[in-house]
C-alpha cells in the first residue's frame, strides 16, 4: 500500500515537474512511456535489457561472492589486512574509465573483458563492507561455536552468516547499483548491446524519452525483483528481531 | 581421561595499555566422574580459568592436559545463543546427533517446552540460561563445565536442576567444573571444593569431599559449609586489588 | 566588444581554429569577445547549448534537424566536410570497400554514426549488406583507433582524425565517406559538420553571426595556407610526429567548405534521405525530410 | 611495514606486467611516473586535482549526511522506509550519466549541477548502508539510554553513533570510491577542469601513461588521507573490540 | 510520590505468530521510601513488568502511575553498558550531574577502583553488574528499579552490598523496586513481599512486613522467610504452561 502511494506521488512528481520543466528539460511520463513501449514492441528493449541483464549478473555475483571472501578474510586475519589495504585503496580509486580501457585493451573488446571490468570495479567495495562486517563479529558467538565444535559449514551458515548479513544486505544493494553504472560505461565504450550501448545512442542523438526510457526499465527490473523476492525474504531472515516501533 | 591444569600465570593487557595479572598460579587435576567446583570471590579470575581450560584462550603461561577430541558442554556465564535461531535450532545446532526423544526430556526437565519455536530475544533470562544448559547437556559432553549455571533461576527450579545435573554426572563418567557463588550448590554437587583468591588467583585451599554425593547427609553438608565459610572469610580477603 | 560563448571539446578541430583566432587578433577584429568552454568529450557540446551555457557548438545537421521535429529550433552553418574513412592496415589483402565482407570491423561512433550509415547506404546499393556480412564492433572512437593498430581489427570506419592518424602510421586508405557521396546523389562534398546555435538567438545577433563567420573563414584561410602555423598549433593535435602533423593538415584543408550554402543544403537534403532510409525512425526522428530551417542562410555572400 | 612490503609488491607486479605486455598495452610504472613528474611540474596536475578534491569533498559530505540521515530514518521508521525505499531503488538504480545529463540540463553546466549529481549519485548507496545499520540497532541500548533519560545529543554521539560506525565507514570508503568515480563522468561531460576533465583529454589522445598519471595521483592521495588520518583514528574508536588474533 | 501499577494483561506475540499471555492482573502500589519485592518463578513476567512500569513498554492492557519526571535508576538483568565507553564513562553518561566523590565513594563500595579505565568487554560478569549498579546508584534515583541485582557476586560481596542498598533506600525517599529470587534477600530488604504465579503472573500474595529493616532480628526474618517458603511451595506451582 505504501509503495504503491510512494509510487502515485512519484509520478505525478515528474509530471509536474514536466510541466513546469518543458518537454525539452524533462519530458512528461506519457512521452516515456511511448518512447518504452516502441522501444518493447521492436523488441530491442527486451534484446538489450538481457543483454545487459546477463553481464550485470554475471559480474555482480562474481564481484560479490569474490569480495565477500576476501573482505571477511581482510576483517578476521590482520596480517592479510596489512597486506590487502594498499592494493584495496588503489582499486577503490581507480577510475571505472581506466580499469575499462586497460581491460579492453589486454582483453580484447570481448564480454570477457567487460565483464571482468566490471567486477574489478565493485570488487573493491563489496571487500570493505564485508571487511567492517568481519570486523565486528561477535567473538562470545565465535567461543560458543569453538567449544561445542560447530562444523565448518555450520559454523559459517548459522554463526557467521547471520551476522554478516546486514553488511552483504548493504553491500549487494549498492553494488547493484554500482554494477548498473558501470556496465553502462563498459557498454557505452565497446559493446555493441545493452542498456548502455542504448543510452550511448541516445545520449549521441540526445534523446531524452529514450535515455529515460531504457533508464527507468531497468529500475523497474530491480524494484520487481527487490519487491517480489528480496524483500520477502529479508522479513523472514529478520523476523527474530525485535519489532521497531 | 583426565583434565590437567596448571596455569602458571595469566595476564591480559587492558585497552588502556594496562596489564592486569589474573591468574597467580592454579593447578589440579580431576579425574572421569569427578566434579570440581571453583568458588572465589566475583572478578577473581574464574570465566578466565574456564575459558582456559577449555582450549579458548591460548595466550597463558602453563599446561593444559585435555581428553584429546573429548566433546565439551560449556554453559557459559551469559546465555551465548544465537539470536537468529529458535532455542531448538540452537540446541540442535550444537547437538546434532541429539534424537528428538531426548530434546524432548530435555526440554521437559527444565520447563521449556512452551518455549521450543522462540527466538533467544524473546526469552527471560532465566529462560535463556536454562537452554543453554540444555545445550550443554545435550552434546553429553565429556568434559562439562559449568560457570554459573543455577544463577537467575527461582529456588525451586534450581533445586530440581541442581538434582538433574547430579543426575547426569553420576551416570556418566564425565569430568565436570563447575564455578558458582553459592557455597551449597558448592558442597552439594562437589566432588572437590577448590577455593580461590581474589584477583590474581590462587589456589586457598583445594578440599576434596569423600562422601559420594547421594550419600551426604544434611548435617554432613552443614559441617563442609561452615568450613568453607570459615576458610573464606578467616584469611582476610584482599578487597579490591587498587 | 559583444560577448560569444562557444564550446568546444578539447581535442577538437575546432579547438584549433580557436587558437588560430586567438593567435592572430582575429576575435578583436571581429570586435567580438570570445569565451571558450573547453570540454573533454564529444557529447558535452550539446549538454552546453541545451543547458544554455554555449552560443554556439560545432555538431552536424543530422542532429538539428532531429531536434527541429521535436521541437527544438536551432540552425547550422557549414563547418567541415571532412568525412570518416575506412582504414586497413598496409599489408590487408582488403583492397576495395566489397572486400569488408566476413571481415572484422571496427565502427566509430555506434550504429547510428552518419559515416557508418553512409556506407551501408552505398554498398547496399552494390548488393552487400555489411550489417549482417561482417562482424561489427562499435566502440569509442579512441579505443577502436588503438585496437586496429594492435592488429585486432581487419579494418576501421573511424573519424577523420584519428583515420588520419592511422594514416601516418601506414595504414591504407580504402575510402573516405566523401568519396561515396556522389553515388548517392550527392553533388560534391558536403558538409556535414557545422556550427549550431539557436535561430531565436541568431535572429536577434545576425550581425554578431556574421561577424563570427567571417572570423571563423579567416582563420581556416590562415590554416589552408601557412604550414607554420599548424607547427604553432601542433601540442593542440596531440600529433605524436611529423607525418600524423601532415595527414591532419592535409585532411583539414580538404574539409574546408567551399560551396554556397544552397548546394549544400541541397545535397544536405538529398543525404538526409538516404540516411533517413537506412538509420529509420531511431536516427532521424518523426520528419522524413531535412527541416526546412536546418541551415542559417542570413550570412552575406552566401 | 606490512603496508610497504605490499606497496613494493604492486610496484614489481606492475613493472613485470608491463615488461609482458609491452609498453602499449601497459606502460611502466616509470613512464607513469614522468607523465605524472611533467604534470606536476607544468602544475597542471594540481590544478585539476584540485578541483576534483573540491568537487569530491563537497559531494561526499553533502551525500553522506543527508544519506546518513536518511538512511537512519527509513532504518528505524518503518513507514519512512515503506514509502521510501520505491525512490531509493529508483535513485540507486539511475545510471549516473543520466542524472548528470538531467542535472546539466536543468542547472546549466554548473558547478552546482556538476555537485548535486554527483551527491545525487552516492547518496542512496550512503542510505541503503546506513539503513542497514540503523535495522541492527541494538534495542537494550536504546532501553537503557531512555530509562536513564539521556538527552538527544549525548545519546546519538554515545549510543547510536558507535553502533553506526561500521556501517558509515564502510559507506564512506566505497562511497569516496564511487564519488570518485562519477566526478569523473561529470568533469567529463561538462567542466572545463578536474581530473575527469584530463582524463577525458587523455583518453580522447590515448595517452595511456596520461590516464595512468591521473589516475593513480588521485588513489595516492586517498591512500596517504587513510594512512594518516583515517586509519589511526579508526584504531583509537575501535579500541575496545576484542583484539583479533 | 507513589508508584501505582495496574496491570490488567500483557501478551506478546512471539515472531512464530504464537499469542503469550505473560502478565494476567498484578496491582500494587508502593510509597516513597518503600521497597517492594517481587518473586515469583524464572519467566514469569518479573522484567516484563518492569520495563512495563519504567514506560518501556507502552504496549499492555492497564495503568501506571509513575511521579512525573522522576529520575529512574534501573539496573537491569543484564549489564547493558556501552562496550565502547569506560566504566567511568558509561557511569557519567547516565549521571552527569555526579561529582567526583560520590564516584570514587561508588567505585570504592562496589571495589571498582581497579576498573575505571576498562572497557565492559575487560570486565568479568560480576564487575559488569557492579557497574551497572554504580550507574544506577549515581543518578541518585527517585524509582530505582533492580532486577537480581546481586546475582552473579560472591556471598561476602552480595551481603556487603545488600547492605549498601538498604541504606541507600532508607536514607532518601526513593521508591523501590527488587526483583530476586532469593528469599533472604527479599526478607531482608523489603517492606513489601510480592509473591508471583508462574506465568501468567498474578499475584499469589502481597505481604507487608512491618518491622523497619534496620530492626528486623534473625529469628523475625526467618519466620517470614520460611512463611514466604511455605507460600511458594504450598500452592502447587503449575510448573511451564504448555
Ligand atoms: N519479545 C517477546 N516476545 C514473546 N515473548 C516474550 C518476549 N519477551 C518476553 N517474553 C516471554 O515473556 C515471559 C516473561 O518474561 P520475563 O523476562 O518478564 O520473565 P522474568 O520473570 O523476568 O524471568 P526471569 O526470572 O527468568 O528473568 C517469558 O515466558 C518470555 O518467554
Ligand atoms: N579482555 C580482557 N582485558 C583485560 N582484562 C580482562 C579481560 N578479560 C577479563 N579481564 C579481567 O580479568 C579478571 C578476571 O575476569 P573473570 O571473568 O575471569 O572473572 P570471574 O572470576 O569469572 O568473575 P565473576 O565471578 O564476576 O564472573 C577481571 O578483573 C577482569 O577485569
Ligand atoms: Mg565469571
Ligand atoms: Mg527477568
Amino acid at each position: 500500500m505504501a509503495r504503491l502511494l510512494s509510487f502515485a506521488v512519484f509520478l505525478v512528481t515528474w509530471w509536474v515537474a514536466s510541466l513546469f520543466a518543458g518537454d525539452a528539460k524533462l519530458p512528461p511520463p506519457p512521452t516515456v512511456l511511448t518512447a518504452m513501449i516502441a522501444e518493447a514492441r521492436s523488441g530491442n528493449l527486451f534484446f538489450h535489457l538481457g543483454a545487459t541483464l546477463a553481464r550485470v549478473t554475471l559480474a555482480f555475483t562474481l564481484a560479490m561472492a569474490l569480495g565477500a571472501a576476501i573482505g571477511y578474510l581482510m576483517g578476521r586475519v590482520r596480517l592479510a589486512d596489512r597486506l590487502g589495504d594498499p592494493w584495496l585503496i588503489l582499486l577503490l580509486n581507480l577510475p571505472a574509465l581506466v580499469v575499462i580501457v586497460l581491460a579492453y585493451i589486454w582483453a580484447g573488446l570481448t564480454e570477457v573483458a567487460a565483464i571482468a571490468a566490471i567486477a574489478i570495479n565493485k570488487l573493491p567495495t563489496a571487500v570493505v563492507t564485508l571487511r567492517e562486517g568481519a570486523r565486528a563479529l561477535d567473538a562470545a558467538l565465535d567461543e560458543m561455536a569453538t567449544v561445542f565444535a560447530l562444523p565448518r559449514w555450520s559454523r559459517f551458515r548459522h554463526v557467521i552468516l547471520p551476522q554478516l548479513s546486514p553488511y552483504i544486505a548493504a553491500a549487494a544493494r549498492s553494488g547493484l547499483s554500482l554494477v548498473w553504472k558501470i556496465v553502462l560505461v563498459a557498454e557505452l565504450l565497446g559493446r555493441p548491446n545493452g542498456v548502455g550501448f542504448e543510452i550511448g545512442v541516445a545520449f549521441q542523438l540526445f534523446d531524452i524519452p529514450l535515455l529515460l526510457a531504457y533508464s527507468l526499465s531497468f529500475a523497474a527490473v530491480v524494484l520487481l525483483i527487490e519487491t517480489l523476492f528480496v524483500q520477502p525474504f529479508e522479513a523472514r531472515s529478520y523476523r527474530w528481531r525485535p519489532r521497531a516501533a | 581421561m583426565r583434565l590437567e591444569v596448571e596455569i602458571a600465570s595469566k595476564t591480559f593487557k587492558s585497552a588502556a595499555g594496562e596489564q592486569h595479572d589474573v591468574i597467580a598460579g592454579v593447578a589440579f587435576a580431576l579425574g572421569a566422574g569427578e566434579v570440581g567446583v571453583l568458588v572465589g570471590p566475583s572478578g577473581c579470575g574464574k570465566s578466565t580459568m574456564l575459558r582456559i581450560l577449555a582450549g579458548l584462550d591460548q595466550d597463558f603461561q602453563g599446561r593444559i592436559s585435555r581428553p584429546a577430541g573429548a566433546r565439551i558442554g560449556f554453559v557459559f556465564q551469559e546465555p551465548r545463543l544465537l539470536p537468529w535461531r529458535s532455542v531448538e535450532e540452537n540446541v540442535r545446532l550444537a547437538a546434532p546427533g541429539a534424537d528428538e526423544a531426548k530434546l524432548s526430556a530435555l526440554f521437559e526437565i527444565l520447563e521449556l517446552k512452551a518455549h521450543r519455536n522462540h527466538f533467544p530475544g524473546e526469552l527471560s533470562l532465566g529462560l535463556a540460561r536454562r537452554v543453554a544448559l540444555a545445550r550443554a547437556f545435550a552434546v553429553e559432553p565429556e568434559l562439562l563445565i559449568l560457570d554459573e549455571p543455577l544463577a537467575s533461576l527461582d529456588a525451586a527450579l534450581a533445586s530440581r536442576l541442581r538434582d538433574e545435573i547430579a543426575m547426569l554426572v553420576n551416570g556418566r563418567s564425565v569430568i565436570t567444573l563447575l564455578v558458582t557463588h553459592d557455597v551449597d550448590d558448592a558442597v552439594r554437587l562437589g566432588d572437590r571444593v577448590i577455593l580461590l583468591s581474589p584477583r590474581p588467583a590462587r589456589i586457598l585451599a583445594d578440599l576434596p569431599i569423600r562422601t559420594p554425593r547421594s550419600a551426604r547427609g544434611d548435617a554432613e553438608t552443614a559441617a563442609i559449609k561452615s568450613d568453607i565459610m570459615r576458610r573464606i572469610n578467616g584469611c582476610p580477603t584482599k578487597r579490591d586489588a587498587s | 566588444a559583444d560577448a560569444l560563448r562557444i564550446a568546444v571539446q578539447k581535442t577538437g578541430t575546432f579547438a584549433w581554429e580557436l587558437a588560430v583566432i586567438r593567435a592572430h587578433g582575429l576575435d578583436k577584429q571581429a570586435n567580438l569577445s570570445v569565451e571558450v568552454l573547453e570540454l573533454a568529450s564529444p557529447e558535452a557540446g550539446k549538454i552546453a547549448l541545451r543547458a544554455g551555457n554555449a552560443d554556439i557548438v560545432v555538431t552536424d545537421w543530422l542532429w538539428v534537424s532531429r531536434e527541429r521535429g521535436l521541437g527544438a529550433k536551432l540552425t547550422f552553418y557549414p563547418y567541415s566536410s571532412a568525412l570518416g574513412a575506412v582504414m586497413v592496415p598496409a599489408s590487408s589483402p582488403i583492397q576495395t570497400l566489397a572486400d569488408l565482407k566476413g571481415r572484422k570491423l571496427a565502427i566509430a561512433g555506434g550504429p547510428i554514426d552518419k559515416n557508418w550509415l553512409l556506407l551501408l547506404a552505398w554498398l547496399k546499393q552494390g548488393g552487400i549488406d555489411l550489417k549482417s556480412d561482417a562482424k561489427i564492433a562499435y566502440g569509442a572512437p579512441p579505443l577502436l583507433a588503438a585496437k586496429t593498430l594492435s592488429g585486432e581489427m581487419d579494418a576501421t570506419l573511424n573519424y577523420w582524425n584519428f583515420s588520419a592518424a592511422l594514416e601516418a602510421k601506414g595504414f591504407r586508405r580504402i575510402a573516405g565517406i566523401e568519396d561515396l557521396l556522389p553515388k548517392l546523389g550527392a553533388k560534391g562534398r558536403t558538409a556535414m559538420l557545422g556550427y549550431v546555435f539557436d535561430e531565436k538567438w541568431a535572429n536577434t545577433n545576425q550581425d554578431k553571426i556574421a561577424r563570427f563567420i567571417a572570423m571563423t573563414r579567416a582563420a581556416k584561410e590562415i590554416l589552408s595556407t601557412s604550414d607554420a602555423e599548424w607547427q604553432k598549433i601542433a601540442p593542440l593535435t596531440g600529433a605524436p610526429d611529423a607525418a600524423t602533423l601532415r595527414a591532419y593538415r592535409d585532411r583539414y584543408r580538404e574539409g574546408i567548405p567551399r560551396r554556397p550554402i544552397a548546394d549544400e543544403e541541397a545535397d544536405a537534403r538529398i543525404l538526409y534521405r538516404v540516411l533517413a532510409e537506412i538509420g529509420g525512425h531511431e536516427l532521424v526522428g518523426p520528419a522524413p525530410e531535412l527541416d526546412a530551417g536546418t541551415f542559417y542562410h542570413a550570412i552575406p555572400g552566401d
